[in-house]
């Protein structure tokens, strides 16, 4: 509730321990997630909580939140056992309620209410209203939260845990997929409350952001704390080298099952003229829209939030209409009515709504992506279960998915684990585009270099991809070619150099947000 | 300013929100249309004392509908409200007949028995983590076991002239008793389910439980409430029942669960929890109650009739998309 | 047998009309059995003491299926056989309850043949489907005694050995008769009929049909039907606002009677109605001098006494005749309490007095 | 339709997945029971007699139970089965009795009519974007109201040796016609839903539609074949009660929607769709037969009975929690 006002009193000397868990321990069916971790936060510190997929950074959270029981261990705030207004958190997989607004969503559980128990709807709207403004979601405070992005569920989600204005805040990877715009303002936010003398405790696979943000680091690896350090004390190399737990370069494990699995049936059609052509698209929320990827090439679309992106994405892909322009694959014109056709003739999209649109929580990773592999897994109209298994473990190894079973359903997966199961449905023979809507969210950085091993890979094999991430960096690290776009149009292509920064993209889509401006203006 | 209308989405191919809003809304037009066309139809039905009839025939449904809204609404069933009903109106029977014949009694014993089994109903969903289809499936069995059982099947007479009034044939104002408690109760409704923080808790449990309970929402008590209420409302209604009748019976309200929740979906409330309104619930119950009056007026055979309800909800719930 | 105008003169006004059961009793009973069999008396069952020595020495079991237990027919019924059985030394293996459902009576009556009783005493849920049954109980070699009517294609007494029936005609005429006497000149009647095709229900409203025709052919007759048992009380108030002519009505069993009762009363529409059964709640109901006037009664009980003793009569190889009628009873508030007693064989209840006290209709 | 893709996570910690393992096991572990204690009870129950009894007692709701668990896995529900059910015998004891008495014309008439009924409810469903209850809710009026129309409520009488013994009171092997079709529809059931790409895809509709979609299946064919799997079951089931009544009834199966859900649901499929399995559904109709069954065989009252079976049915299922 604070977050945006201006003179607080520092309530809690910075540097004073808040916080402190110790020995904890939780295992899942026998399996440890967390192994006698022990862990500190001072009042007013920025503390970065790091570790692979799967290495138990969200069940530690849950547990000091006390949404999820411990085995094993004792977290304390301020000397006491902990109680739920302590703690705010912002959880990784976003617990919002869809039916109910933004303004109630933020005030679930502290809602403001009259002498009688009623809710006071007109006090909840503006004060809701002032906390998203805060944080660049320009919402009004009614609108259903099912209607909003992953990224505006993000901030608003951020907005609920800051009103709870608790002693800690914690922050289960915020941006994840949220661009260098939205990062800022919540990164600024987050100073605000670090005057107060609140601990936040901040978990991102976006390393660099550790360094933008952070005072301390702790790393967990398997469940086990690995170390804490200052962050001054680290630089990225060393970073990096804790939480894989492996040189940098050191190769990954083998992935021939795999290659041999796409391999021989990938048939690149030897045509001379861009694979995918999209001319003057429009459709829900962008119009205007020119681009092109050929055969083989890593074709990066950024964009600020809310510019469209995904519904770009989401009309070549047949799941929605678009209003006007045409879209040509291989020098044919289509316009996929549903994802089967589209699917049908090799155009895959992997949704950027991972629990929405991308995979069925309560369903076994074999489910999953037998889904998905039916065609090379399908003997007459049944499935052949031993081919399927093969496949898919293989499918798992090469992803470095981290889980006891491929029978486990997916929802006992960490959230990154859960992202590659989402792209694994993906792997298979015969695509000819490739459409990734923020393909490596929440993954760590080991894997991420894995998922762009097998993106370039499918590249190689004659394939066109297009990228939308709103993480910059990995444009760069990932793309030939960037364009800017904005919902009312796209620049020409940027060939990708290593002038071609985070910063820079940042800028030149600032620069593109105000000429499309101007041009509204006049 | 301009990026707010530029942040919406619609959501993909159902247009479910929107959608949503629209069924409400068609609930109604059809209840308007309904009504003009009886109207046209039979000379006998828009008249102050036909209105009078419906409103006392679907006083039962609509008030139970309440409760049943607030259950479903939180992703829950409630299959046992006919037998319960039937056996508040026994119970209540019996107290005035064996303990005092004092109307307060009567109606403490009804709603008590009611709130009693609604509790029953809640905790064993919630503490045995079990569906509450199969929950209350199986307290509709016990329910109607008991009520059959405690007069070995016999009807409960009942002779009490306040009771009559105050749950039965007395009008307020013109208006039929039984026609004052629904707008009561539907009022009650719309502010707790609506207005008060409990409502909200109520949306935030069938939405998304497990965001609820992150967010220190005690979901298990929410259910519970709303069984509760669920229960208390079957327990008036069965004093609605036994005021009209003049006796309790054991055998009524069978199939009466299907009536309600029949009603309460046609109001546009997902069986998947997390949205609906009071308003809509009573606007179906209104418009099952009203097709059942008019169609009677018209002279349709019974046969006959059943077909064009059918094609009627169908028809209703079918205009709402576009 | 029944004098139209003498109901006619009074007959808008419904307290002014005394009806006397003697006039609008049939002499006699009306119907005939399924297959038109002629009916015979109670009186050819009874059994002599050799034949008691024998019922007890055979050490028989019986099985009942009945196609509701939710009913005071049902209640007494039941009573009826069991007291007569016990005392004749025969074992009740079972009741069993078909709720009306043909389907839940084909799985009763299989699992009662798995018990093995001697007799089975059943009313059919549905005289045709459950046919194929019902062989499968005469083929297992079980005796087989019917309540109302015989299932199709059964023979007597090859398959079946006796039905034990009221007139269902005979009760149609009381309930017509009654209802007449309160129905003006040219006026018009209501009947609330049962929508679904059952032999029992059918020869009721057939006889009530017939009668007017008969002796009331200045009666216009208008017919509604229901096919949920459980709402009727709304058709009949909805018929009522749409038939204000109607003068009176006849409803096809009790319960849905007093359901009609409650919902007109609601409604504040006050008419005559007669109806088939004696129930407690109608005779409160008629004994305050409400709605319910005059009803044609089945002897539920001694109904159940006579199936005992036809499935006794069977076990021990004696012929029963094959269709076997109780009379009807008319009932009017006049000999109300003394037909209460003589159906139900126990005192009426303290409700049933103290509603006439009060109204001091009851004779 | 449903709505569980806006809900976007389930509860984590409730244990759904282990526990739902747990719940289907012991749906077995109660039916074993149920087998013990009944053996022990009545001393006529253990017997190839008596289970015959029981195979030919559950037959119909097991057999349609198949088609629903499809329908509920889906996400849907199909109220009309009861109904259509009458209507199929209806028009299939008509089609024998006045175009031709070859038996084969009886039984594709009852399957053609369920396909049919079946493909409405699936078609209109999906395409009007209509909650199923509400569509087969008022299907169930129109074909009850058609069955009881076209011969004015008369039974159709029946008199077909051949159709008699392929589907009502032949053995083959001792074993009741009626059993033999039941393990064929369960094993077919078993094996489309479990082990072909068109039940990956029902699990895949009913578990999340919308990732469905993305994944590239044709959730509204999904759901539109699973509704005419069940259509096509209830006139198959309808034939094995035409085959042992010898006649056709109007007002036959109501309420039988209930009992095969409710069987269905016993069994540990999932209401909100996305989990279940045919063995269970079977289990579960095995349960209810077996208590129906072995309560008249240990001669308990009738209302007694009800509530037995509630408390079993509650009992069967909270066990499955720990
Ligand atoms: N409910 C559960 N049931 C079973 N296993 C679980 C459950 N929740 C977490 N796990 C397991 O615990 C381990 C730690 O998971 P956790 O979500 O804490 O990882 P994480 O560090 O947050 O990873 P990520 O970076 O991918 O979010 C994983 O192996 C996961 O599969
Ligand atoms: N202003 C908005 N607020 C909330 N959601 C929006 C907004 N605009 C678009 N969306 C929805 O968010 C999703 C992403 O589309 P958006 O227009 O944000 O493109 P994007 O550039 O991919 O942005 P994001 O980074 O949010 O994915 C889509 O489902 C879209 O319908
Ligand atoms: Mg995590
Ligand atoms: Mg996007």
């Amino acid at each position: 509730m604070n977050a945006h006002a201006e003179a607080i009193p520092v309530e809690h000397p910075a540097g004073e321990t808040v916080l402190v868990a110790q020995g904890v321990s939780k295992a899942f069916n026998g399996i440890y997630a967390l192994k006698d971790v022990d862990f500190e936060l001072r009042a007013g510190e920025v503390h970065a909580l790091l570790g692979p997929n799967g290495a138990g950074k969200s069940t530690l959270i849950k547990i000091l939140d006390g949404v999820q029981p411990q085995d094993e261990g004792t977290v304390e705030v301020d000397g006491r056992e902990r109680s739920h207004s302590d703690i705010a958190t912002v959880f990784q997989e976003l617990s919002l309620v869809p039916c109910l607004s933004v303004a109630q969503n933020i005030f679930l559980g502290n809602e403001i209410r009259n002498a009688l128990g009623l809710v006071q709807k007109k006090k909840m709207n503006s004060i809701a209203k002032e906390l998203t403004d805060s944080l660049g979601l320009h919402l009004p405070p009614e609108e259903l939260v099912e209607n909003l992005s992953v990224a505006s569920r993000q901030l608003v989600e951020i907005a609920k845990a800051i009103h709870r204005d608790a002693r800690v805040l914690v922050l289960d990877e915020p941006t994840s997929t949220l661009t260098k715009a939205d990062q800022l303002l919540l990164f600024k936010s987050i100073r605000d409350i670090q005057k107060s003398g609140v601990g936040i405790i901040y978990v991102t696979h976006r390393l660099t952001e550790v360094f933008e943000l952070a005072d301390r680091v702790t790393i967990i690896r398997d469940g086990r704390k690995v170390l804490t350090a200052d962050v001054a004390d680290m630089e990225m190399q060393s970073l990096v080298r804790e939480i894989t737990g492996t040189e940098p370069d050191e190769p990954g494990p083998a992935k021939e099952d795999f290659d041999r699995y796409t391999h021989p049936e990938l048939t690149t059609t030897s045509s001379s003229g861009p694979k995918l052509q999209v001319s003057s698209l429009a459709g829900d929320r962008f119009s205007n829209i020119s681009f092109t990827a050929s055969a083989g090439q890593i074709v990066g679309i950024a964009g600020l939030i809310g510019t469209g992106r995904t519904e770009l994405l989401e009309t070549i892909g047949g799941v929605r209409r678009g209003t006007a322009g045409e879209i040509t694959l291989d020098g044919r014109f289509v316009r996929f009515k549903h994802p089967w056709e589209a699917l049908h003739a090799g155009v895959a999209l992997v949704p950027e709504d991972r629990h929405r649109s991308g995979i069925i929580l309560q369903h076994s990773i074999q489910r999953n992506l037998t889904l998905a592999h039916y065609k090379a897994l399908r003997k007459g109209g049944l499935v052949d279960n031993k081919a399927a298994r093969t496949l898919i473990h293989g499918l798992v190894d090469t992803l470095q998915v981290k889980t006891s079973s491929i029978d486990s359903p997916v929802q006992s997966l960490s959230g990154g684990n859960q992202q590659k199961v989402v792209f694994a449905k993906w792997m298979q023979p015969g695509m000819q585009v490739l459409l990734l809507d923020e393909p490596t969210q929440g993954v760590d950085v080991a894997a991420r270099q894995e998922i762009y091993r097998v993106i370039h890979r499918f590249a190689e094999e004659g394939a066109a991809i297009v990228v939308a991430s709103s993480d910059f960096v990995e444009l760069q690290e990932l793309c030939d070619e960037i364009y800017f776009m904005t919902s009312t149009s796209m620049s020409e292509p940027e060939k990708v150099t290593s002038d071609t920064t985070d910063q820079y993209i940042y800028s030149r889509l600032n620069e593109r947000v105000l000429e499309s401006h101007e041009r509204d203006q006049y | 300013m301009s990026a707010t209308n530029t942040r919406f989405v619609r959501p993909l191919w159902s247009g479910r929100s929107a959608g949503n809003f629209i069924r409400e809304y068609f609930v109604y037009i059809a209840l308007v249309a309904l009504v003009a066309f009886f109207s046209i139809a039979s000379p006998v039905f828009f008249s102050a004392q036909n209105f009078a009839n419906v409103g006392r025939q679907t006083a039962i449904v609509s008030i139970i509908a309440v409760g049943v809204t607030f259950v479903i609404v939180n992703a829950q069933i409630d299959l046992s409200v006919g037998s319960v009903f039937a056996l508040c109106g026994m119970v209540s029977g019996l107290a005035l007949q064996y303990i005092s014949n004092f109307w307060l009694l009567g109606a403490l014993a009804a709603i008590a028995v009611g709130v009693i089994f609604g509790f029953i109903n809640g905790l064993l969903t919630v503490k045995l983590g079990v569906p509450s289809f199969l929950v209350t499936l199986g307290m509709l069995g016990v329910a109607r076991g008991i009520a059959l059982i405690i007069t070995d099947t016999r009807p409960v007479l009942i002779a009490n002239r306040p009771f009559f009034s105050i749950f039965g044939d007395s009008n307020i104002l013109g208006i039929p008793i039984a026609v004052v408690w629904t707008v009561v109760i539907v009022a009650l409704g719309v502010i707790i389910l609506h207005k008060s923080v409990f409502g909200l808790r109520v949306f935030a449990t069938g939405g998304n439980p497990q965001a609820a309970r992150f967010t220190g929402v005690n979901t298990q008590r929410t259910i519970i409430l709303s069984f509760v209420i669920t229960g208390g409302l079957v327990g008036l209604s069965s004093l609605l029942f036994t005021g009209i009748a003049h006796a309790a019976r054991p055998d009524v309200g069978v199939g009466l669960e299907l009536d309600v929740i029949a009603a309460v979906i046609l109001g546009g409330v997902s069986l998947f929890g997390g949205r609906g309104t009071i308003i809509g619930a009573l606007a179906g119950s209104l418009i099952i109650g009203m097709m059942n009056n008019g169609l009677v007026l018209m002279g349709v055979d019974s046969s006959v009739q059943q077909i064009i309800k059918g094609l009627i909800i169908i028809a209703a719930v079918s205009l709402s998309k576009k | 047998s029944s004098d139209a105008s003498d109901g006619t003169s009074s007959a808008s006004d419904g307290k002014a009309v005394v009806v006397d059961a003697a006039s609008i009793a049939p002499a006699g009973i009306v119907g005939k059995g399924k297959n038109g069999e002629e009916p015979a008396l109670v009186d050819k069952l009874q059994l002599s003491d050799a034949d008691k020595k024998k019922v007890a020495d055979g050490k028989f079991s019986v099985g009942i299926s009945m196609n509701t237990m939710d009913i005071d027919w049902s209640r007494l019924t039941i009573e009826g056989i069991q007291k007569t059985l016990t005392g004749l030394g025969v074992q009740v293996v079972g009741v069993t309850d078909a709720k009306f459902k043909v389907q839940q009576q084909i799985s009763d009556l299989e699992n009662l043949i798995t018990k093995k009783p001697d007799a089975i005493i059943s009313i059919p849920t549905d005289d045709v489907a459950t046919a194929a049954t019902y062989k499968k109980v005469a083929a297992a070699g079980i005796k087989l005694i019917f309540i109302h009517m015989p299932a199709s294609g059964l023979t007597y007494p090859a398959d079946y050995q006796a039905v034990v029936a009221p007139d269902n005609q005979g009760n149609g005429e009381i309930a017509a008769a009654g209802l007449s006497k309160y129905i003006p000149q040219n006026g018009a009647a209501g009947i609330v009929d049962y929508g679904v095709d059952f032999y029992t229900t059918n020869q009721r409203t057939l006889r009530v049909t017939e009668w007017f025709k008969q002796n009331r052919p200045d009666v216009k007759v208008k017919t509604v039907s229901f096919t949920d048992t459980n709402a009727v009380g709304p058709v009949a108030a909805n018929f009522m606002t749409a038939n204000p002519d109607v003068k009176g009505l006849f409803v096809i069993w009790d319960s849905p009677a007093m359901q009609s009762v409650a919902s007109l009363r609601n409604a504040g529409v006050n008419i005559p109605i007669t109806t088939i059964d004696l129930g407690t709640e109608v005779a409160v109901e008629m004994a305050s001098g409400g709605y319910i006037k005059a009803i044609g009664a089945q002897q539920p009980y001694d109904q159940g006494v006579a199936e005992a003793l036809a499935a006794a009569n069977a076990l021990i190889g004696n012929k029963v005749p094959a269709w076997v009628a109780l009379p009807p009873v008319a009932v009017t508030p006049g000999n109300l309490l003394k037909s209460y007693e003589s159906i139900f064989h126990t005192k009426p209840p303290q409700e049933v007095l103290d509603a006439c006290k009060s109204s001091g209709i009851c004779g």
